[in-house]
Parts: C-alpha cells; sequence; structure tokens
C-alpha cells in the first residue's frame, strides 16, 4: 500500500524521540564544556617532551637532541638546537641537551611518528585539545618550556604505556651500570698481563653488543699495544 | 595469463613494423611493462580490448612521470697495451654522457571479465620541451579522459586525440606545470619558525639582513 | 568557448542556441550545500533539463603527490590519511600494500586478520554516512544524517582508543600494524558488530521502503555496464550496474580468501541500486567482521624485520590496489633506490568514477543531478588530492 | 560607555539576580544577543568539515551554543569556519563569501591547514594560511581539530564577541565607519594568486632568523 514505507519510517522516528527520553543508547549527547567526555589512553593531539621531575623540567629532560623527530616529521614543524656544552640526565651520564625545541602546532598534525623514531623515549603525545586562541603568531608556536611536562603527568594521561616506559628505561639503566661495573672490573683485571689482552676481558663487552661495549672492548688492547 | 614477453611476441606477430619493447622491472612486484612506439599504439591498444583472449577492457590507471636529463658518468676498465712491450695496463676511462630527459605516460590495463592483469604500457615522449606529444587512448577506454587531462595539467603531456584537453586541477592561467622535477614554486613564503632543508634556504632569502631582536618568545631558551 | 569561465561562485549566464532557444549555463558550486565538498559542475540547462555538464575539479588540490615525492616512505602514510578522510585505514592499507610488494615485505597473519577488521569497520562507516548524506541531498534534511553519524561515532571510539585519533589514524605500517589491538578493543569491535545489524534494519526501515526515495532515485542516473566498465568505474558503484567485480574476490588480497561472503550486484544501474547495493555491502561487511573476529590468530602484528627508519627499498616499481570502499584504490611507486619514492601516484576511485557523472545526468533535472552525484560518493580529498 | 567605571559593581549584580531582578546595559544585551545566535555558513572544505558536521550532529550538538543553524547562503550567516585547506584556487571563492557576508561577522580557522597550510604547506597549491586575506578571529589547532576543541572555539569567539564594546576606539568593525570591511579578491595569476595576500589584513610575522642559522 501506498505510504506504509513512509509510516514505517515515521515509526522509526517516533521511537527514537522516546528513546532519547529514557535509553541512552539513543540520547548520545555529551554536554561539552561542563562534561568532558573520558578520553581513551591511546588519544593522541601534539607532542611533548618529558622531564623526569616536575620541580626542574628544563634540566631533567629526556631528549638529548639527537634531531631524529626533527628528520622524520612529515611536515617539518619541529625545530631543534644542540647545546654545546653537556649536562647529566637523569642516569647521571653527561649528554647534550637541546637548547631550543620548538614544535608549531599550527602545522603539526599529531601523527605521532616523532614518538615512534624516538629512541630515547623522551617525546611523547599529549592529550589536550582547548587550545583554541585569537592569536597567530605567539601562542601556536610551543617552545621548550612550554613543551616539557613531567613524567607524573605522563602518567596521569597514559598509565599503561607510561609503566612500560619505565620499565624498559630501568632496564637499560641497570644493564648500563652493570656494564660500567663489569667494564671497570675487565680494566682493573687488565694491568697484570698488559701485553697480550685476554679474550676473557673482552667477552662479556662484545656479548653486550652495545656501541659503549664495543668501544670498551676496543680500548683496552689499543692501550696495551702502547708499551 | 600470458607473460608480457609472450603478449610482446604475440603483438609484434599482428603488427608488423610496430616496436614494442619490454621494460623490466626489478622489484619484488615483478610487473613488467611495454614500452609502445606512437604510431601503432591506438590499435595495440584497441587490440587488446577487442581480443578475446585478452580482453583488457579496463584501463584503470593513468599517470606520467617525469625524467630529467641525466649526466651519467660511467667508468669503464680499458686494457691499454704497453707501447714499451711491456705487459698491458688496466686504466680506468671516465666517460661522460648526457641522457636526454623524457616524459612518460603510463597505462595500468585490466581484464574485468578474464580477470587478469595488470598490462602495463608506456609511451614516451620525445623530450621536455617541444616534442611533448603522445596519441591519447582516451577513444579506446573512457577512463583516460579526466586522468589525461590531469597528466596534461601536472606534467604538459599534450595529447593527440583527446576530445577535450584543458587543465583540471589548476587554473586555467596556470602557466607551468607542477609535477615536474624542476618546477620552482611561486615564492610565496610564510612564517616558517620551524626551518629545514630548502624552507630554511627559502627563510634565508627573506631575512638577509641580521636579524632585529630576537621575539621575546623564543628569546627564552 | 572556454567552459570554465574565470570567476567562480554563483555563475549564471544565457547561452543562445538556434535549436533549443535560450539555454542556461548555471554554475553550481564550489560552495554549494549539495557537492559535498569543493566540488564544481558547470552545468547547461535546457529549461530544467541537463543537456551538459562539466566537472570542475582542483579547488582542494593540496598537491599529495609532489609532497609525496619530497618525504620518506613512511611520512606519506600520515598523508595517505587527508585522502578520503572517512576511510583513513583503507587508506593506509592499499599504500602499505603497494610499499610491500615493491619492497617484497611480509606481513604476519595476525596484521591481516587485524586489516580486514578495520578496513571492513571503515566501510560501514563510509557507508553508513553516505546513505545519510544521499538522504540529506534528498532533501531528508537531518534525521538519517544524524542516525549515521551516531553510528559513526562508535565506529570513530573504536579507532580512536586503538590508534589514538578519530580519523587520522596512521595506523597500518609496511610490514604489519602499529599496535596490537587488545582484547577489551576487539570485545568493543565484538559488541559494535553484534549490534550493528539491529542499526540496519532500523536504517532500513527508515528509507528503504520509503515512497518518497524510491521515487526520487529509481531511473535516475542509470549507467550502462559497458560505459561503466570502460570508464574505468569501480566498487559499489560498478557493481550496481550488474558488474559482479570486486577487488577482494579478484585479487584476493590480505586473507579474504579464507571469509565467506557475497557479492552484490545491482539490475539497473540507477541511484537507487547504488544505495541498495551499500546496505547489501554493510550486511556483508557485518558477515567477514564475524568471521574475522572469531578467528582472529595470535600472534605478531609486525614483520620483525620492518624497520621503521632508513627504509629504502630497491629500485623498481610497483602497483598496490585494494577495495576500498569507494573502489578501487591504489598506489602505483616508482623507487630509484632512495629514501623519497621517484613517483608516487594514487589512483583515486572517487575522481575516476566522475568521469561518466555527465553521462549519468544528461537528461534529467538539476535536482537529480543533486542525488546522482550524492550517490557517487565522493570525497574531495580524494578526488583532487 | 566602556571606559566609564561601572555605576553598579558585580556583585551588588549578582545579589540583586538573586533577589530575581535583572540588570543589564544595552551593550551586555546586544553582545548576549550576537553572541548566543552566531550562525555559521553551511561550508566546508576538507577533513575538518566532517568534524564540523561532526560537532553539529546529535553527540556534540553544536545547538546548545545556538549555532545550529547552519545556513546555506552566506548573505545569511555570521560565521565563516574555513575548515580545512584553503587551495590557491579556492582563495578567491572563500574571499567572495566572505565579502558577501553581512556584518557583523566573524572567522574561525579550524584546523592546522586553515591557519598556516598545516602538513601540506609546501605544496604548490596551497594557501599558507586564510588569515593572508581575510581577518580571522580564532585559530583552532589540530588535525583536524576534535568537535569539543571546535565547541571550545565558538565559546572562546562568543567570549570575545562579548566582550567587545560597542562604542569607541574598541567597537566591532561593523560598528566603525573608518574600517573597510571588502577585502579584495585575489585574481589568478600564471604562477600564483595576485596578490598573494592582501596587506591591508595580513599581519607580517615577526622577524625570526635563528642567530646560527641565518
Amino acid at each position: 500500500m501506498l505510504g506504509t514505507g513512509l509510516i514505517k519510517g515515521l515509526a522509526v522516528t517516533a521511537k527514537n524521540l522516546v528513546g532519547s527520553y529514557h535509553d541512552p543508547a539513543r540520547y548520545t549527547t555529551v554536554e561539552y564544556p561542563e562534561v568532558k567526555p573520558p578520553l581513551p589512553e591511546a588519544y593522541r593531539n601534539f607532542p611533548f617532551l618529558v622531564s623526569e621531575s616536575a620541580d626542574d623540567p628544563m634540566g631533567t629532560l629526556r631528549c638529548v637532541a639527537c634531531q631524529i623527530c626533527e628528520k622524520e616529521c612529515p611536515p617539518q614543524c619541529i625545530y631543534i638546537e644542540k647545546s654545546k656544552d653537556k649536562k647529566p640526565d637523569a642516569a647521571g651520564k653527561l649528554q647534550i641537551y637541546p637548547t631550543v625545541f620548538a614544535i608549531d602546532t599550527s602545522v603539526c598534525m599529531s601523527c605521532q611518528i616523532c614518538v615512534e623514531v624516538c629512541p630515547f623515549d623522551s617525546i611523547k603525545m599529549d592529550q589536550v585539545y582547548e587550545v583554541a586562541t585569537p592569536g597567530r603568531y605567539g601562542d601556536l608556536l610551543l617552545n621548550r618550556e612550554q613543551l616539557a611536562k613531567s613524567n607524573a603527568y605522563y602518567h596521569q594521561i597514559r598509565p599503561t604505556e607510561a609503566a612500560e616506559v619505565d620499565g624498559r628505561l630501568a632496564a637499560e639503566r641497570k644493564a648500563a651500570e652493570e656494564k660500567a661495573k663489569a667494564a671497570a672490573a675487565a680494566k682493573a683485571a687488565l694491568p697484570p698481563k698488559p701485553a697480550a689482552p685476554s679474550p676473557a676481558a673482552k667477552l662479556p663487552d662484545e656479548s653486550r653488543r652495545s656501541p659503549q661495549g664495543e668501544g670498551g672492548a676496543a680500548k683496552p688492547p689499543a692501550e696495551g699495544a702502547q708499551p | 595469463m600470458e607473460t608480457v614477453e609472450q603478449l610482446r611476441d604475440r603483438l609484434l606477430a599482428r603488427f608488423p613494423g610496430a616496436s614494442v619493447t619490454v621494460i623490466s622491472n626489478p622489484s619484488p612486484s615483478a610487473q613488467h611493462s611495454l614500452l609502445l612506439d606512437h604510431a601503432h599504439a591506438r590499435e595495440i591498444a584497441l587490440y587488446l580490448r577487442d581480443e578475446p583472449a585478452l580482453k583488457f577492457d579496463q584501463c584503470s590507471n593513468v599517470t606520467g612521470i617525469d625524467w630529467p636529463e641525466k649526466e651519467i658518468t660511467e667508468t669503464t676498465k680499458v686494457t691499454v697495451p704497453d707501447p714499451a712491450g711491456g705487459p698491458p695496463k688496466v686504466v680506468a676511462q671516465t666517460t661522460k654522457r648526457r641522457e636526454p630527459g623524457y616524459l612518460e605516460v603510463v597505462y595500468h590495463l585490466y581484464s574485468l571479465a578474464l580477470r587478469q592483469g595488470p598490462i602495463i604500457l608506456r609511451l614516451r615522449t620525445g623530450n621536455r620541451a617541444d616534442a611533448v606529444a603522445v596519441p591519447s587512448l582516451t577513444p579506446v577506454w573512457r577512463s583516460c579522459e579526466f586522468q589525461e587531462r590531469e597528466v596534461f595539467d601536472l606534467f604538459g603531456v599534450t595529447f593527440e586525440g583527446h576530445p577535450d584537453l584543458r587543465r583540471i586541477l589548476m587554473w586555467d592561467g596556470f602557466k607551468d606545470h607542477p609535477m615536474r622535477r624542476d618546477y620552482a614554486e611561486p615564492d610565496d613564503y610564510e612564517w616558517e619558525p620551524t626551518p629545514h632543508g630548502d624552507v630554511l634556504a627559502k627563510a634565508k632569502k627573506h631575512y638577509p639582513e641580521k636579524p632585529a631582536a630576537e621575539p621575546a618568545k623564543e628569546a627564552k631558551p | 568557448m572556454s567552459l570554465t569561465p574565470e570567476i567562480g561562485g554563483a555563475h549564471v549566464r544565457a547561452v543562445h542556441d538556434e535549436f533549443h532557444g535560450d539555454l542556461l549555463e548555471v554554475s553550481m558550486g564550489p560552495h554549494h550545500p549539495s557537492t559535498h565538498g569543493v566540488f564544481r559542475m558547470i552545468v547547461t540547462l535546457d529549461g530544467e533539463t541537463i543537456v551538459k555538464l562539466k566537472p570542475v575539479f582542483g579547488y582542494l588540490h593540496r598537491n599529495h603527490e609532489k609532497l609525496g615525492e619530497n618525504t620518506t616512505y613512511l611520512a606519506s602514510m600520515p598523508y595517505t590519511d587527508r585522502l578520503d578522510y572517512l576511510n583513513s585505514m583503507s587508506n593506509n592499507w592499499a599504500y602499505a600494500l603497494a610499499v610491500e610488494k615493491l619492497a617484497g615485505l611480509a606481513v604476519p597473519e595476525r596484521a591481516e586478520y587485524v586489516r580486514v577488521i578495520l578496513a571492513e569497520l571503515t566501510r560501514l562507516l563510509n557507508h553508513t554516512c553516505l546513505a545519510g548524506f544521499l538522504m540529506q541531498d534528498c532533501g531528508c534534511s537531518g534525521t538519517p544524517l544524524m542516525y549515521a553519524f551516531r553510528e559513526r561515532e562508535k565506529i570513530l571510539d573504536l579507532f580512536e582508543s586503538l590508534s589514538g585519533s578519530r580519523m587520522m589514524c596512521n595506523y597500518q605500517r609496511f610490514g604489519g600494524c602499529r599496535v596490537d589491538p587488545p582484547a577489551e578493543w576487539l570485545a568493543g569491535a565484538q559488541r559494535l558488530v553484534d549490534g550493528y545489524s539491529a542499526f540496519l534494519d532500523e536504517f532500513e526501515a527508515l528509507l528503504t521502503g520509503n515512497e518518497i526515495l524510491m521515487a526520487r532515485t529509481q531511473g535516475v542516473g542509470r549507467l550502462d555496464p559497458a560505459l561503466a566498465v570502460s570508464a574505468g568505474v569501480a566498487g559499489p558503484m560498478l557493481r550496481a550496474t550488474g558488474v559482479g567485480h570486486d577487488l577482494r574476490k579478484v585479487d584476493g588480497y590480505g586473507v579474504y580468501p579464507r571469509f565467506e561472503f557475497r557479492v552484490p550486484v545491482g539490475a539497473h544501474g540507477d541511484t537507487y541500486d547504488r544505495y541498495m547495493i551499500r546496505i547489501l555491502e554493510m550486511r556483508e561487511s557485518i558477515r567477514i567482521l564475524q568471521q574475522a573476529l572469531a578467528g582472529l590468530p595470535g600472534g605478531p602484528v609486525m614483520d620483525p624485520k620492518a624497520k621503521l627508519r632508513g627504509f629504502r627499498p630497491k629500485a623498481g616499481e610497483a602497483y598496490g590496489r585494494i577495495e576500498g570502499p569507494k573502489g578501487e584504490i591504489g598506489f602505483y611507486l616508482i623507487s630509484d633506490g632512495g629514501p623519497n619514492p621517484y613517483r608516487y601516484r594514487v589512483r583515486p576511485p572517487s575522481f575516476i568514477n566522475l568521469t561518466i557523472l555527465e553521462d549519468m545526468c544528461l537528461g534529467h533535472t538539476v535536482a537529480d543531478a543533486v542525488i546522482i552525484l550524492g550517490s557517487v560518493d565522493i570525497v574531495l580529498g580524494e578526488v583532487d588530492r | 560607555m566602556s571606559d566609564a567605571a561601572p555605576a553598579i559593581s558585580q556583585e551588588e549584580r549578582d545579589e540583586l539576580r538573586r533577589h530575581g531582578i535583572l540588570l543589564t546595559s544595552l551593550e551586555e544585551l546586544y553582545n548576549w544577543g550576537r553572541s548566543h545566535s552566531v550562525w555559521p555558513l553551511n561550508f566546508g572544505l576538507a577533513c575538518c568539515a566532517i568534524e564540523m558536521i561532526a560537532a553539529s550532529m546529535a553527540r556534540y550538538d553544536i545547538a546548545r551554543f545556538g549555532s545550529e543553524v547552519f545556513r546555506p547562503s552566506p548573505r545569511q550567516a555570521d560565521l565563516l569556519i574555513v575548515s580545512g585547506t584553503v587551495t590557491k584556487k579556492m582563495a578567491p571563492q572563500v574571499v567572495r563569501l566572505w565579502n558577501q557576508m553581512p556584518e557583523p561577522k566573524y572567522c574561525i580557522a579550524m584546523g592546522a591547514c586553515a591557519i598556516s597550510g598545516g602538513p601540506f604547506k609546501q605544496g604548490y597549491n596551497v594557501l599558507k594560511g586564510i588569515d593572508r586575506f581575510i581577518p580571522v578571529d580564532i585559530y583552532i589547532p589540530g588535525c583536524p581539530p576534535r568537535p569539543e576543541a571546535l565547541l571550545h572555539g565558538l565559546v572562546q569567539l562568543q567570549a570575545k564577541i562579548s566582550g567587545q564594546a560597542i562604542t569607541g576606539p574598541d567597537a566591532p568593525r561593523h560598528l566603525r565607519s573608518d574600517i573597510e570591511c571588502d577585502c579584495p579578491v585575489p585574481e589568478f595569476g600564471a604562477h600564483d594568486l595576485e596578490p598573494p595576500q592582501n596587506p591591508a589584513v595580513w599581519t607580517p610575522p615577526p622577524s625570526l632568523v635563528r642567530p646560527d642559522k641565518a
């Protein structure tokens, strides 16, 4: 019968209208400025720099200004300048740090590639989105101070991922410490027979396969060869 | 499906006097292509479309490629006999030759009827300046219509026999062919707080003088 | 006579023709509520009947291919999200597939399943939104689009919790996927898939049998199958003409051959068929999703040999294509051994599907042209790139 | 009116409101009316337009801010949301739409592309920010901004409108005769738009060169 389809359709709209008063599946409005919807942990919008402590964010940046993210950033919106001197990082090792680290958020497309390529877990994606501003040039370029956020903040927005990163960093640090200890022990063991470096002294270093380890393995023979 | 070599032999047998060359593709995809000459391109295309054993009824993708003039330096080892009568010497000779540039149009053909493909056809222009015409395949496959216009717009290849060859993406008064490798963009410099590479070179051009006082925001770090 | 007047915007002028009396040339777009973005048509009218229609492109030509040639392979991945911005997951897959062909990378089985799940969710998303927009074009202001966007938000929530972004997922990588979907996510996807049939039933009750919709769309914009094939038309538009061509069956890429599904084909090739094909495809997508979610194997989602940085495939070329929600989306890449592709070409389905827009619109009225354009399902980011 | 000290303080006014007496000034009433009925133009450019549509749908419901009336005609619209990449081919049309909108009118640049060209800014056909040709009131960065971010930008715009004095040197454009409201429409040139920017609107960026890179 002509009109059946129309009536069926109107029944659907009526069901939705009535349903919107009692069925949460049919009333989906989020009262945004008052109620902020919970963001999923994976949500990403603009990068930030992780610093170990909130008290001294500039001194404890994880970033070592390797400039990998600057090179890989698809729209080229990161700008880094390396320091000339070195500062100790959280683990006490001397590292270069960025004197300028700027991200132009008017260009950034939050693609997360900087985070993926960072070998030091020092740049992560933020979750702020209330960033509308009337200023064009000043407000949208974020500098080092504005980008630095503490690890505690990182734990707050992404608990699972941050815990994983912390675990990994701790393991790396521990390995580095052990290696340093082993290297020191190897050095201490070296002097008795300087002419012929023993294979036993080289082995632990080679098995670790890190750049520092290889360097450490290369040194003793050179020193031993000189006298 | 026939291999590209078989197809080439079939085409050469069917069209004596045509030039059909296999361009091999070393990548793991192994999608080799056939380079056609201009004189027989449309006949061959029609044959590919209508021959019952081939039936390439859809031209899926048409695109242009710019190959600018290249200078190739080759080093060859030549054995030179020693005039003094000693053992012949091996001398490295460096030759430089210029490989002329050309524009290339690539067609990807599929057969919906026989579910086979792709066959890749290539057409090359004589050079990049004045001999930039290739025969249009729009009369054979309708899908080439807009795509050939795009190639004309962005690469500057003219298609002979195209029913409506106009610019498609850029405006009509536009003079350049922006997808060519040597295209120089207009200088519409915009504030570049994060300059790198080419952008940095451009930024330098726009701020030739020693910078004035740094903005407060940047002076901080 | 140049068909593109120098100035844009609303533009009307009379063209005298001795056979038809006064023909009227109307410029629709680039700002027009029905053109799905910044598309423009120059329509020549005899009375209210279309006698000529020339599409004008390029208002969203943002140089995707040029940018792709100036950046690394990886850096193009987030740009593919912005091609067809409703279907970023499918675009990612097509691009990843082309690069994998070029470099000869293998993809772990789990990643293939995850890709299928995401591509089919994208298809649901696209077709639902398309149906909403098509009804908007028919003059059904708001309601179907509201319902479509309600469901879209559910799918976007899934995408967001997996990839971190609602629309621009940037999720696929060469040799796998970026994140392994956790069990909760899969449970959420299962809930959505289980509930989607009910939504489709309701949506169809609202629309499919509606007499006004049938009167507006049946017999409008007929497309001949032979012309469709010759014009490179692909996807639901081609299948609506009765040609059963689906790359998921023909190419059998990914793990699609393992799933049981049918390819719906139309009989008339008109606008109503194009709408119905999409509804039927969604039902098939739900079947595929059920099978893929049930059969999802364990294991890694990323090929351990794949490198993120310093990716330089050997010289050569490859054309990879998948069945996107709008048709065959393909990427043609030429490598010269460097870190950037030498040539980076996108085969945009909605651009090529527009080739026969004029043929479909001739003889119809302007109001029909709006619906026909709506049923082609274009996204300007992909048309103009 | 605007620079004179108010005759009645905010606390007193709140106290009166609690007793059911609503005191207001003409300026407040005028701005309240303007800021809560900002009708946007139904104008989408690219990806951000989809998020703009999403903001007008049930979940985000832009109607709660009085802006649900998306007008297809610029003659009826107050707000131009530039939602997406403005290409050089499109820029004259956007400027023309802006000129066709009656005052008072506002412009939101939504998303990275509209602000600066965004990820596509190195493209030959991409305009590096719509503020080269028309004045922009609010910038919303993001690619694309979430619908909530658009709503946040709209709230910012409402705050901006509410804060405007209707007389004096800070009066909005439509109440003054000394500011030209129309922007010249650029022409298509042989290589670029002519002119490439509107000097009356475009504020030149701060001179910025890194000392060691210049």
